[in-house]
Formats: C-alpha cells, structure tokens, sequence
C-alpha cells in the first residue's frame, strides 16, 4: 500500500490511539478492496445521530473519551427528536438523555451542530469535485448527484472514522472514471414539461427511476431545466430510497451531466428504459395508501427537512386559513430555517395558523402509537417509501397543495395529476 | 465429520470455530436482526426467526440501509453478534461492525468471501473454521 | 420581442404596478442589448443593503409598499453594521435606523434574512446551471465559478427588480456558449504544490490572476485539488475585485473546467500567461502595508464573512491565548453561523479570548476614524483591495496564522512565505 | 451655434437639451461622484472638482463598483443627477439609475451610445440635445 508519511505516521500510532485504530479500521477496508492509496476529503457527514441502542451512544462517548477530533468539518445528521420540544413530540425521556449524549460526544469531537439531514440548508456543502465521507443517502445521493462531489457510502458508525482519519481508501466513486452512467431513462413522450408545474413530479419520477435503477450509476433525461433546489432534494432522497442510488445524472441539469455525452464518458448508454405516465401511476400506487379517505389525523413535511422557501410557499398555500382542529400539520425543519423563520416572522404567522414546527429530528422517527394516528400524509417519496417498512403504516402521498387543503379541511384533498385533470 | 477446505478472501481475519447458519437470500440487519437478541426477524428470508447469535452467519448480500454497524455493534455489546459472516461480497457496511469490533474491542468477528461455486458448497455444512491470517476456512459436513 | 404570455400580462400591468415597472426595466435593457427573450430565475441574491444614501432606502420603501413581492427565493447580503451590536462597533444611530428601514422593507418583499455576503454558509446556494440574478461581487463570482449557476452583474437595485419579475433578459453569463476561458494563466513550476499549505497562497493567486485578466473570462492551471471552501471563498473574492470578474474557470477543480478543453469549449486559448513567484510577490506588495511594523490597533478577519470552520481553525491557532490588551481582533460571520457557533460553545470560548464576533455588517464598513484605529490587519485579499480606496487606510496582509500571532503579541508577527523562509 | 447631428445607439431615450461636460477616463459613479451635489470627485478623471449636475456627462465607459445606481438616485432624489449620459458603451450598472428613474419616478436621464470616431467628436461641443424615441443626438459647438 503507499502511504504518506502522515498515514504511516497514524497507523504507527504517533498521532494518538483512535487515529490509529481509526486507521487500521480503514487500512482493512482498503486492502480487502484492493485499494493501494488513501484520498484526502475535505468534509465528513455524520449520521451516526438517530438513537439506536446503547452501543452507538457508548461508541462515540467512548472515541470522545480518548480524545479524537474530526480532522475535518463534520455536520451533524438529525436525531430521533426535537431536542428542545422531545417532550411535545411525545418521545421518552430514554431518546431525549441518549440524543443529548449524542450531541455532546459529537460536539466534543468538533462536529458543527446542524443536526440536520439537509446540511446543504444550513451553509455547510461541498464543492463541485470535493473528496468526502458521508454517511445518510440522502446526504450521499445529493453530494454526488446534484454538487458533484465524491462521497461513497459510509454507514454509520464508519463515517466517524473517515473524519477523524481525514482520509478513506480510493476507491467507488471517489475515482471519476467510476462515476459514469451505465443506463439511461428517458421520459416519453407522453410525460410533457408542463406537467412538472405539479412538483408531485419530481417524487414519481424520481421513484420510477430508483425501482428501474437500483443501486447502479444511470442517468435520467427529460427533466426542466428550471429545476429548484427543494425539487432536486425530493429527487435525491426518493432516488435513494426507493432504489438504493447513490450518484445518478440528470442530463442537462447535473454537472457530470452537462451533455449526454459527458454523463456516459463518450460511451453509448448500455440499456435506455422509457418511462410512461403508466410507470408515474404505478409510482403513486407504490407511495400511496388509496384506503384512506376521509379523516387524517396528521400531515408530516420535511423529509428532508423542510427549506425555509418550502415554508415561504406553505404560508402561501395557507393563503391565512388554519389547521383544522381534526387533525395537525407538522413541519420539520433544520434547526438553521428555524433561525431565519424566526428573523423573519415567518415562524410566528405559521404557528399562528395552527402549524407545528419542529427541528432537529427525523421525522421518521414520529411516534404514531403515543400520539394514536394511523392516518398520515406526506409529500415525500422518502418518508413514504420507509414510513411502512419502519413504522407499520402506509402514508397517503400528496404535493404539498394537497397537504395544505387536507391539514385545512381535516379530511384528504387529493387533486387530480396533471395527465388525468 | 467431514471437513473440507475451501479458500476464501479475508475481509476481517480471525480464529473461530462456528456452528453454521446458511441462507441464499440477501439481509439487511437493520429492521432484518435483532440487535438485542441475534434473532432473525425479516420474514422474507429463509432464516426467519434463526437466531444468529454465535453462530457463523453465511447470507450472499447485504441490501438496504446502512445501519447494518450500529446493530451489529449492539450485538456485540450484548453479546449476541454472529460469531463470523460469510457473503460472495462484502460491502462496508456489512464490514463496519466487524472491523469496529476487532480494532476497537478487540473481538474477532471474522469476514470471509467465498465463490459462487464455493458458497453452495455450505449447504448443508454443519460447523464452519476461520484461522488468523489464513486465506481459507475449514468447512464442517 | 418573444415574449410569454405571462410576461406580456406583466408588462400589460396585469400583475400589479411593481411588476409591471420592474418589467419594463428589464424590457428596455434587453431591447439595449438586443435580446429578444427573457429567461427564468430560481433565486436572487439582494445587495441593496448596504445603507448608502435614502434614496436607497426610500426605493425599497416605496416597492414594499405598493405590495411588490420576491417572485423567487432571495437572500439579503451584509448590511452596514450589526445590528445588534452597532453601538459598540460605533456605528451612528443614524446607520443603524437607516439598516432597520432596510431590513424592514426587503422582509416585506419576502426576502430571506440572512445578511451575508456569504450565503452559502447560511443554508442559500443555488445548483449547478441555475438561472439567477445576483449583485455583490464575490456572490457573482463564487456561484458563477465554484457552483456553476449563471448570473451577469446586476447592480443594485436592479436585482431587486429581477427577483420582483422573477426573469432576466437571457445575455451575457446566463448564456452557456459566453462561458468558455478566453484565455490561461499557467502556475509556473517555480510555484509548489505544497507551497498552499500556506492559505495565503489563494488570494495571492488570486490577485495575480485578476491583475492579469481584468474583466474577461480566463482560466487558472496548476491549482490543488484538495482545496476547500474557504480557500474557493477567499479565490472568488479577491479575483473579484482585483480584476472585476464574474467568472472564472479553474482547470480540474469547478465544474465547468473538469478539463482543460472544457474551459475553452474545445477550442485553444486564445492567449496563455504563466505566473511566477516574483508575480506573488507582486500581488502581496499591492495588497499589504510595509511601513506598518510593530504595533496594530486592530485585526479584521471576514471578508467575505468568517465560516464556522474558519471559527474553529481560529481557536485552534488561538491556542487558549487571548488577544492582547494593546490591539483587538473582529471576526465577521454571518447570523447563521453565530447560531451554530452558540449552539457548540464555540461562541463562548472564543469570545472568552478576548475575539470580537459580530454579525450582519460588511467589514468595509467599520469606524475607523470613529474608534481611532490606523493600522489593520486582515487576511482578506478583497478587505486589502477596497480598505485603501474606500477607506484610506492600506491594511497589512497576513494569512490567519500571522493575524492570530499579531493580535496575541499586540504587535505585527509576519512568517515566511512559503518560497521564503 | 453650429449643429451637427450625430447618430446613436439609444439606451433610454428622452427630451432634453444641456449642456456638455466631456471626459475621456472610465468613470466610476461609487466613490468617484458626490451622490449629494454631482460634484467629480475622482482625482484621476480628467473632469476632477466639476459638477455633472443638470449637465449631459460624457465618458467612455464606466468601471469598477457596482455602486453607480444608488449613486444615480441619490442624485435624482437630491435634484443634482446628470441630465443626460453618453458613452461609448453602457453596462447595466449604468443604466441602473437612468432606467430606474424613468420607470418609476417618472424623471428623465436620456442615455446614448456613439462609435468612437463620434464620440471624439463630442469634444469641444458646447451643448447636447436629445429626442424621444430618436436614433441622433444634436450637438452644438
Ligand atoms: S433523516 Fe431526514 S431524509 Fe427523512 S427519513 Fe429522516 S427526515
Ligand atoms: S460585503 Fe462582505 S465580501 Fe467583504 S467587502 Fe463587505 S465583508
């Protein structure tokens, strides 16, 4: 294997005991893959902060303990709870003391305190090209897909030791020449552009794409070119729930993807799929539990976490009416948009209609059996695609006009979609 | 009993010996196993409710999410991990815990890669035997 | 003209006055640059915030009250000074009235209030490719270089009027075949990689090239590639306004120059430099202050506004010494940042040193004559460009170590370069 | 005096006749002109101390800051704007103010752009007079 000085340095154990082991850890890693060289990364994404047993908590106390330090800037992924409204959200005292153990392993560490499964939406993302470690597949899927950074995926606790390492083995999609689509999508004629002003779109498609796709590199071509940034989340974190992706390219809008050409390294596409308004319905009826009709007893958004222009447009879609006493609205946000709503007095005129507001959290993490709903709503293809392997209950999907009309009437709204007025 | 030698491709290397636990489906740990217990609990693999504690965990894939570590860090803790893994191929999340556990516990879960050819070869295997820096196992019948 | 539908009811004045006037703005300047099409924004970054005089202010005023709105996202650059902390930065009650009738109007509009002139570090960056109107110099440069988004130059209050219209005419930088490098400047060999271990090495640079390239569209050769964000952030800056430019390329490293034919579309550089030390040497000359020695009043680091891992590379040269009684140092960060700052503790311990943080105002803004300070010190490349002109003070340049010594000794501390030891 | 009609490229066209203060430095509006009397401030303009108020000021280009709109209105606000500008080449930092002016105050600051060989023509010429919707400046010596 060649090392720098610095690594032998490390391995030998001159900088301190859990930069060796972190670095024995990752040595094992690269030789079972037949990797001969480390890669710098400039940036670590630590999702190592859903509470998920005593082993994960001891883990980081104990690295915290022995004095490791991020080598560099690592955020912080959200936790299973508010930090400060836990008790609200019904959570026990059991999650709010392990998440605060959490929180101060991490931060003795030198992890920036986002908490949030959208850094992206709190100033900490990478830059086109950047080496990294990250742990959360929306977080990876974003980096790779929508930046242009290089990120494998580090499971949790693994991405711990890649920042404190400052290095992983090169290998996956750290190597450009690794990062070139394999297959191509495209949408049909039947799919037009205008349909894209529903932004339920972006989801569907995106969750077409993952069940064609799997965990392979393809490419996807079709899609506006005016895309916003809260719809390229929705496409990340759907892509990567619903197959597995961890870097794909959107021709014309990503910036491996500039051109067909670029995204397929000159190469030709070795299998192109063609997707239909069929494939989109057949999307819907994967994310959406047509049973439910009638009463919801609670509407989620922010999976990922809510941007601060989803809420501008939720203020909008409100349009000054109010929550239905029958059912509740929650919103989870990065801690960072819960600053700038409050700057703004955004945060007040949404909890004054009867919205919750909460941050930090995974809203995956909703505790339905505490707060006795069994009829949920949301807008995202992640939270619906997980919602019912984790937590036994299949979400109605809805965009977020659809959210807002069922929060209000404290009964499903569902529109039409834009093929089927 | 019979014993036959197979080679293999260390991940994480180790001395064991270990009762076989054989599956042809690809696993996801997390939701898949219970960190407290080592029990199988995905009902779509054909080791449904098998209990993986000590017992060498043969299964072709890892699939799904990424907490395969954090559970089998539990397990270890808790002393309910598998007592080895065999896979076709292992991917760094099914090699987090193992390797965590080894570095930083100093307990040997070891890792191995087998052919195709060679992981049908299991069935019906009843122990298994891992050797430190060895680039086979000893397969039991 | 080719226009849309929506865009002839604006201009018809279906859409209210503001919309219709902002409108016809932006018709005139097309129909002066003869454009005929206008193209969408997804985002707008809003530099008209600067107290500068009330007509400024008395605009803002008048469109806010008439009921104009954001027609896309739109972030708030920095403002004149803190706006909480005015008073001790000696600010004029008449400064700070004059910010609050600002922030008061622009929040109005609907703008997000971040009040940075780094919005990237608070949680607002667009993608690659996006169509956006920007004002403030490294704001163009960094989201049109780094990020890859498209924006031209658009002085305030003119992207006021953008963000209201939510287009632009479709000229200059928005257009992907105005992007190619014209020409390239060539690290020499006598400048070593490992020479930017020394960040200073980037504004350097950075100022040499700018020099060399003016206004026009070139590309940079020989860069690392292991460069962050801040090293990105102090290039784009100091490029800026050394030169004037809104776009540059760097050969390897943003992602419309992954190679070096991608920069130039294919073609051969019209015109290719080198530079050599001798031309750093140059650049610092220009940038810093020879006759300063021995005693400084104050040390200014944040231009662009400090980012929290700027924030902790600063405690850790910091070393748990505090700043000497005879100077002062300032950092400048954005409100996002002081949030996660206090969410950490980082906040506390650094203010515990002695360190000035302050949020909100632009660093050229500070009191000099008004706290009687006549030597600077500053590691920003684009502080040094504008103190002298703007401010008649030419600062000392120092990389962030030199600054920290300097402020711990109360006295100047300047190192080697690294071609200089 | 003598008249002479001289083509143009009209950036924001209006009614007006003043008199000329001609330049040939790039100018830059922040910094370089008081936004509260018009007075030229810029030691390296070759128009240094005079006053654009009410006059029809010409040069080249404009450069530097992006400031030169705020500037404009400042000096629309306080009555000492320019009654006219010409230039070889305007950029919308310039027209800012101009344009700004005429949309939404309703106040008119004609902008035109000459070819070079015109533009030098400019010099010595005692006054300049703009027409609504025209394609020619007058210029008077
Ligand atoms: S971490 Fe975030 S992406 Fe969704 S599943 Fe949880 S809210
Ligand atoms: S706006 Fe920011 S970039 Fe520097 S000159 Fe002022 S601190």
């Amino acid at each position: 294997m060649k090392l720098t000085d610095y690594e032998k340095e490390m391995l030998n154990g001159d900088h301190g005991e859990v930069r060796q082991q972190a670095m024995q850890v990752l040595y094992d890693l690269a030789a079972f893959h037949d990797v001969d060289r480390f890669v710098e990364i400039v940036g670590c994404h630590d999702d190592s902060t859903v509470y998920a047993g005593e082993a994960q908590v001891a883990f980081a106390e104990m690295l915290a303990e022995k004095g490791a330090r991020f080598a560099v800037p690592t955020t912080t992924n959200a936790t299973a709870c508010d930090m400060l409204k836990w008790h609200r959200q019904k959570h026990d005292v059991e999650v709010m003391s392990a998440t605060r153990r959490i929180e101060a392993s991490h931060i003795k560490m030198g992890a920036i305190p986002t908490w949030s499964c959208a850094p992206y939406q709190a100033g900490f993302q990478p830059s086109f090209g950047q080496q990294l470690a990250c742990a959360e597949s929306n977080v990876i899927c974003y980096y790779n897909s929508i930046i242009g950074a290089r990120t494998n995926r580090y499971a949790g606790p693994l991405e711990l030791l890649c920042g404190i390492a400052g290095r992983v083995p090169y290998f996956g999609l750290h190597v450009p020449e690794n990062r070139y689509a394999q297959g191509l999508v495209k949408l049909g004629d039947d799919i037009r552009l205008e349909y894209f002003e529903d932004e339920s779109m972006y989801p569907l498609v995106s969750y077409a794409f993952g069940s064609i796709v799997g965990d392979r590199i393809w490419a996807l071509e079709g899609m506006p070119t005016n895309i916003t940034n809260d719809n390229l989340k929705q496409c990340s974190a759907t892509a990567a729930s619903s197959g597995g992706i961890a870097l794909f390219h959107m021709i014309g809008v990503t910036p491996e993807a500039q051109t067909r050409e670029m995204a397929f390294g000159g190469k030709k596409p070795e299998e192109v799929v063609e997707i239909h308004i069929k494939d989109l319905e057949e999307a819907e009826r994967q994310l959406t539990n047509y049973e439910v009709d009638g009463d919801i007893d609670i509407v989620l958004l922010g999976c990922p976490h809510f941007s601060y222009d989803e809420c501008a447009k939720l203020e909008f879609l409100m349009n000054g009416r109010k929550v239905s006493d029958s059912t509740e609205l929650w919103i989870i946000v990065g801690r960072a948009t819960v600053d700038r709503l409050k700057d703004s007095g955004l945060y007040e005129r949404l909890t004054a209609l009867g919205i919750q507001i909460y941050s930090d959290g995974c809203i995956l993490e909703y505790r339905s059996q505490k707060l006795g709903t069994k009829t949920i709503m949301s807008n995202s293809g992640k939270f619906d695609t997980y919602c019912f392997s984790m937590r036994g209950i299949q979400p109605v999907f809805g965009n977020m006009w659809e959210c807002v009309e069922t929060a209000v009437a404290g009964k499903i709204v569902k529109g039409a979609r834009p093929w089927k007025k | 009993m019979e014993k036959v030698s197979i080679k293999c491709k260390v991940a994480v290397s180790g001395n064991v010996r270990a009762k076989l636990l054989y599956s042809k489906d690809s696993f996801c740990f997390w939701g898949g196993a219970d960190p407290q217990s080592g029990l199988i609990r995905d009902n779509r693999s054909d080791c449904y409710e098998k209990n993986m504690a000590g017992q060498v965990f043969a299964f072709p894939f890892g699939k799904g999410s990424s907490g395969a570590g954090l559970v089998i860090l539990e397990q270890v803790r808790l002393d309910c991990a598998p007592a080895a893994i065999i896979n076709l191929r292992s991917d760094p999340v099914i090699l987090t815990g193992p390797l965590i556990a080894k570095h930083f516990y100093n307990k040997s879960i070891p890792v191995v890669n087998l052919s195709e050819e060679d992981y049908e070869k299991l069935e019906g295997a009843k122990e298994i035997e891992f050797f430190e820096d060895k680039d086979y196992i000893d397969v039991y019948y």
